[in-house]
């Protein structure tokens, strides 16, 4: 890659005989209180993993009851909590820290060559008060559940006899979990780059990771303050939201879509990142529209708090807020139509590597041209007025949220699995766990567009029997969805076990992440990188040797 | 939780959920037939959909391509192209987009303008939303109907919208009209009918527990019909009558709360309020709690029914768990419509 | 860089009663390590201007909706205590840069009064808070912890007192105290937490920790310190002399 | 009495230090002390202010004398007029944000209830609005 790379091993990558992160050290301490960063992030992979799979399980328990018009399963008290725990799980404990937490952290300092994220102790605290902020929701579980909705809105939240103190304080904490990965990450980007890593030869990965670090330290104490609001009122009922007391309701749901916007994008930003990624070293392509994909970041983070309002599009908000937050809904379009356009770009007359990561990507193109789309659909005024809170919206943002940012994700999973552990998964099984997520998530999701385009409400207990073909539908698709996930996590467990030896630069990789030896050790180079060449110039790929870069 | 999953009792509260209504028959077309003026809402929606089309088919089908033509098939095979950017090509698909979500927004800002201003003449009507129950009240009418309503096809309809307890939303999918309810806020919303027949009203905010089961029906009626005021109509002239309107009553208000068939739910039970003795119905003593927090025993009467329908908090049942629960207040419910649960609650009485 | 374990760079102390410090293992220089700390801390108080924000944003909103209720609200407050602690607050932030000044010229025990005056200047803005809360106590108009709820039967607060009448004629009076009390409540936190951290700051100055070559900690708990004033500039107008 | 006067004070020096974090700025007493009387000065200025009517003006200045008080203390108590460039950005834009979420919340609620003609229809008159138990009476 630069002349300053020393002699590695090409063919193999000799975890075995030297240190790596994995082995350096042994005992829990040593990884309680590790200040590693890919410690840290292998930590928080295994906790989003189990936060995933427990939304997961409250997500087919709620398509299992509704199998029937009347609920097949539970109560409407007891189905009310189980959709609350399906959201607040995914949303808060799952998809916000999942991409950074794990993957940007194992990732990122990787990426630019340095030694570890620019504060490790806080890193480490991060990850604490991201299980405290869980241990707090599961508290709240044991202590009678919540049924608020993710959303907690106000004043349905302030009166409900349910335990929504915890759950508030949990989010609270999780929060500032989030707050500090985003804090750190900044501080990183800016302090802690190799030499010759300007920024525009940073991975995009970084750019997005950046960006959405932005968000999380400018939006999430809104939030923060919010559900503290919140349970103020619950224990001192000080009435800012409480409409009995002068309160404003409406004043809750500005307050709420102020971070619960951006929010949207801390979540799917890291995703794009991924597959900006996975598109140019499995099409050993340099990414087309670099620049534009790196500024179309910063956009979105920025358009992004300018729109909250058209979550709130029949709430009763005045008539000239609507037409403002309509009017800039449109403009986040455009830098995300951008990304979608590049990507293609970039496979096009590429060469294309038809491996798991890729189909992973090559799904989530898809799955995400969908989501976006749909998006627009939403952003409409009258349009909106008919199709919000229906399962048009609810179809929409699973595209978003499930087909996109949980695909990219896996498909980062099992583009830096090799990287992280040195092994590999089976290929075959990993295509084919890909294929039935894509059809399972179509078959979830698609009707429940038609049935919100023809007025299903969301978070509906019982139904109208004219909906009941359109639920069954997706309750079957549900299923096998949730089957390709579960061969998912069980052949990425197995290669654990029984993986094969990955190679050093498994995908043929030109980033900085690819220099580093497989695993990475303690502080992840053997020798200082400094960076030379373009970013994504696979000119400096010797072909013949596979995956080394020249040297 | 967990333990509330299995100790949950089987479905006491069951409603029978609302028949199929015809203008939803099963079809694989988009929106639900129109019902209402606002064309311009599936104008747009069909717009943004064939536009969304084309863009989802022209991506899917280069993707398709590309992995069909450039797929490697040996591991050093470099890529066709290095190309890194086209300037020209960026500009395109950059302004060209802009355009289009620039009509969309127009035309939507336009609609909703539409949907905003009713019209003079608008019929002005007033919804009363409550967990988990709608109330509808009609110009020039002291009666009130529940979880139905009824309007003139051709005659613009204004609704005022309250809320006496949370978020509720007023969604009428064939009209496609929709609002939020905010409680100490009076919400608007107006529509124009234009097809007689019956439509579901549903509430789209969620509202807590049986935020399912707050159904409505709309019925678009001709002005011969509605004429008839047919919310008026109230059979009470029998006592077999009453406690038939009675019972209908209960399954429109009160069954989410108040079984009939001895099973506790969130409040008492119905059956066996009174006991039947010959030709008299004879209330229980029972014992309440007043709102100093002390407790006395009363019988529970006619008068102490109505009292507990209209100001159910002044005195509720001592005994756990309904100390404890709060029920809302039917303070606009009718002297006729009382005597009719009355009525019923009679027919549920123990010998 | 596992080649350079046990090679981390030393910042030496700058004369005797100091001493030197070692800077953390993933950085190469003090100047990297320095600024990434500060770029950190910067963008926390970003954060914490974030947090208090949406209480100015609820303050402004509800001001805008019952602009007697303020009007009539900040009448209750005592504008003198409030001027007193302004003053108190000003002063321990001058204390407070001072100190940071003393820190960069390594002036030991300068820097130890100056901390000291700070947090005296802390103790004195908080007996003065308990002073003002204890009289909003006996006003009835403190959200206090137990018996709290909405009287569906009166209308009323059961927190919300009011047993001199001083807020009747205003449309919902308890709004004005709830703001009044979160964010100052929130404050008080921040001073609490504020004056800990310098107790912490004067720990380590005495054993001469920091001095001219690295003051970081001083910097980072100053900066946290001016922030607590900071807020309490726009919170004395906008409770106190309500306009 | 103004910080003006100050703000380019000759004894502010920017030291370079080898040994530690590099360059460095020092500010001088003199300018700390004068951005306190400053501060107090102005304090005295907001109280003064809030005895005198000036309408609809009055939230504004109150909020002007504050952010002067508040750009003091950031500027030169805090050090920001000599930070730099990445860190003075990010603090303030957090004031930029917090900014559009007040424009954006208080704009809503200042034009609610306009260009909403059925508000201004007459009502049938045997139901009028009633607020449904959120009057709040005190005693």
């Amino acid at each position: 890659m630069t002349t300053h790379v020393p002699a590695l091993d090409i063919h193999t990558s000799e975890h075995g005989s030297k240190p790596n992160y994995l082995n350096v050290t042994k005992g829990f301490k040593s990884w309680a209180l590790t200040l590693d960063h890919k410690r840290i992030g292998l930590m928080y992979l295994i906790g989003v993993t189990a936060a995933f799979l427990a939304g997961g399980v409250f997500a087919l328990l709620v398509r299992l009851h509704l199998w029937e018009p009347h609920g097949a399963l539970f109560t409407n008290a007891t189905y009310n909590q189980i959709f609350t725990l399906h959201g607040v799980f995914m949303v808060f404990i799952f998809v916000i820290p999942a991409i950074p937490g794990s993957l940007g952290n194992i990732v990122l300092p990787l990426m630019l060559g340095a030694k570890d994220v620019a504060l490790p102790r806080l890193n480490l605290l991060s990850f604490y008060l991201w299980l405290t902020g869980t241990c707090f929701a599961l508290y709240a579980i044991l202590a009678g559940g919540f049924d608020t909705g993710w959303t907690f809105y106000a004043p349905y939240s302030l009166y409900t006899n349910q335990a929504v103190v915890s759950i508030g304080l949990g989010i609270f904490i999780l929060g500032f979990s989030s707050i500090f990965t985003g804090l750190n990450f900044i501080v990183t980007t800016h302090k802690m780059r190799a030499p010759g890593l300007t920024w525009f030869r940073m991975p995009l990965f970084v750019w997005a990771i950046y960006a959405t670090a932005i968000l999380q330290v400018l939006a999430t104490p809104v939030l923060g303050i919010t559900v503290l609001l919140v349970a103020l009122e619950r224990i001192y009922n000080i009435g800012i939201f409480d409409p009995r007391l002068g309160g404003d309701p409406v004043l809750f749901e500005h307050f709420f879509w102020f971070y619960s916007h951006p929010a949207v994008y801390i979540m799917v930003l890291p995703a794009f990142g991924i597959v900006s990624e996975l598109v140019t070293v499995h099409s050993r392509k340099p990414l087309f529209g670099y620049k534009l994909i790196a500024f179309s970041s910063l956009a979105i983070a920025v358009i992004s708090f300018l729109v909250w309002g058209h979550h709130m599009f029949t709430s009763g908000q005045s008539t000239y807020a609507m037409f403002a937050f309509s009017f800039l809904t449109f403009f986040v379009a455009i830098p995300t139509a951008i990304k979608e356009f590049s990507w293609v770009a970039t496979i096009w007359k590429g060469s294309i590597a038809m491996n798991a990561p890729m189909l992973y990507t090559l799904s989530f193109l898809i799955i995400f041209a969908i989501g976006g789309l749909t998006g627009v659909i939403l952003g409409a005024l009258n349009v909106d007025i008919h199709l919000h809170d229906t399962y048009f919206v609810v179809a929409h943002f699973h595209y978003v949220m499930m087909g996109s940012i949980a695909l990219a994700f896996f498909a980062g999973l099992h583009h830096w699995w090799p990287k992280m552990f040195g092994l590999m998964y089976n290929e075959g099984l990993a295509k084919l766990a890909c294929g039935i997520i894509f059809v399972g998530f179509n078959a979830t999701f698609i009707p429940q567009f038609i049935m919100g385009s023809r007025g299903m409400p969301r978070r509906y207990a019982t139904y109208v029997e004219d909906f009941e073909m359109y639920h069954k539908a997706s309750t079957l698709g549900a299923i096998v969805l949730g089957s390709g996930v579960a061969l998912m996590v069980g052949y990425l467990v197995h290669s654990l076990l029984a993986g094969k030896k990955a190679m050093q630069n498994q995908w043929g990789g030109v980033t900085l992440d690819w220099l580093s030896p497989t695993p990475p050790p303690l502080e992840n180079f053997d020798t200082p990188p400094v960076v030379t060449h373009e970013v994504y110039d696979y000119s400096v790929l010797d072909l013949k040797t596979l995956q080394t870069p020249v040297r | 939780m967990i333990s509330h999953l299995i100790q949950d009792p089987p479905k006491i509260n069951y409603i029978e959920s609302p028949a199929k209504i015809d203008a939803l028959s099963d079809h694989w077309g988009q929106l639900v037939p129109l019902a209402s003026t606002f064309d311009h809402v599936d104008g747009l929606f069909y717009f943004t959909y064939i536009v969304c089309i084309f863009f989802f088919v022209l991506i899917a089908g280069v993707l398709a391509y590309s992995v069909a033509k450039y797929r490697r098939k040996t591991w050093d095979q470099p890529a066709v192209s290095n190309v890194t950017h086209n300037t020209p090509l960026e500009v395109i698909w950059t302004i060209i987009p802009l355009i289009i979500v620039m009509v969309m927004f127009a035309w939507g800002w336009k609609g909703s303008l539409d949907m905003t201003v009713a019209p003079a003449d608008a019929v002005q009507y007033k919804a009363v939303a409550k967990q988990w129950s709608w109330t509808f009240y009609y110009p020039n009418s002291k009666v009130q109907s529940f979880n139905e309503f009824w309007v003139e096809i051709d005659k613009p309809a204004a609704f005022t919208l309250q809320s006496t307890d949370v978020l509720h939303a007023f969604f009428l999918p064939a009209m496609r009209v929709k609002r939020d309810i905010v409680p100490g806020r009076q919400g608007t919303l107006w529509f124009h009918p234009t097809t007689k027949g019956e439509y579901h009203l549903f509430c789209a905010e969620y509202c807590g527990g049986d935020h399912s089961k707050m159904y409505a029906k709309l019925h678009v009626v001709s002005a011969e019909d509605y004429a008839k005021k047919p919310w008026d109509v109230l059979k009470d002239s029998t006592p077999q009558e009453a406690a038939a309107s009675g019972e209908n009553l209960y399954k429109q208000l009160c069954i989410s709360c108040h079984s009939v068939n001895g099973t506790a739910g969130t409040g008492p039970t119905w059956k066996g309020l009174f006991s039947k003795q010959g030709d008299n119905y004879l209330g229980r003593q029972r014992e309440v709690v007043t709102p100093d927090g002390g407790t006395q025993t009363i019988t529970v009467d006619e008068a102490y029914i109505t009292e507990s329908i209209r100001k159910p908090n002044e005195k509720k049942v001592a005994e756990l768990p309904y100390r404890n629960n709060n029920m809302s207040a039917f303070a606009d419910l009718d002297d006729r419509r009382v005597n009719c649960l009355i009525a019923y609650m009679k027919t549920l009485a123990d010998n | 860089m596992s080649h350079d374990h046990g090679h981390s760079v030393v910042v030496p102390a700058p004369g005797p009663g100091f001493l030197p410090h070692t800077v953390a293992h993933h950085f190469d220089t003090p100047t990297q390590e320095f600024q990434s700390a500060k770029l950190g801390f910067w963008l926390f108080l970003a954060t914490e201007i974030l947090l208090f924000g949406g209480m100015f944003a609820a303050y402004f909103f509800f001001h805008q909706a019952y602009p007697e209720t303020f009007h009539q609200g900040g009448k209750q407050l005592s504008w003198e205590l409030g001027a007193i602690n302004t003053t108190v607050l000003l002063l321990s932030s001058w204390t407070m840069a001072m100190g940071v000044r003393c820190a960069q010229t390594s002036q030991k025990n300068k820097l130890l009064v100056y901390c000291g005056l700070t947090v005296l200047g802390a103790v004195i803005f908080m007996v003065i808070k308990t002073i003002e809360y204890m009289a909003k106590y006996e006003h009835g108009f403190l959200p206090v912890f137990g018996g709290m709820g909405y009287d569906e039967a009166t209308g009323q607060l059961a927190w919300y007192k009011d047993y001199h009448g001083v807020m009747e004629g205003v449309p919902f009076g308890n709004l004005f105290f709830s703001i009044y009390f979160t964010m100052t409540a929130i404050h008080g936190l921040h001073v609490i937490i504020g004056a800990g951290l310098i107790l912490w700051i004067m720990k380590g100055a005495a054993k001469g920790r920091f001095h001219a070559h690295y003051y970081l900690p001083v910097d980072l708990v100053g900066l946290y310190w001016h922030l607590v004033d900071l807020i309490w500039i726009f919170l004395f107008p906008l409770l106190y002399l309500v306009p | 009495m103004s910080a003006h006067n100050h703000a380019h004070d000759a004894s502010s020096a920017h030291g370079h230090d080898a040994h530690g974090y590099g360059p460095h700025h020092v500010t001088s007493s003199k300018v700390f002390f004068n951005v306190l009387l400053t501060l107090l000065f102005l304090t005295i200025i907001t109280v003064a202010a809030s005895r005198v009517d000036f309408g609809a003006a009055n939230l504004l200045i109150a909020m002007l004398i504050a952010s002067v008080k508040a750009s003091l203390v950031i500027a030169i108590f805090m050090h920001v007029k000599w930070d730099t460039a990445i860190n003075k950005v990010f603090f303030l834009s957090s004031f930029l944000f917090l900014s559009l979420l007040m424009i954006f919340t208080l704009s809503d609620q200042a034009t609610r209830g306009r260009a909403n003609p059925i508000n201004k229809m007459k009502a049938p008159v045997d139901w009028q609005f009633v607020q449904p138990k959120a009057q709040h009476t005190n005693h």
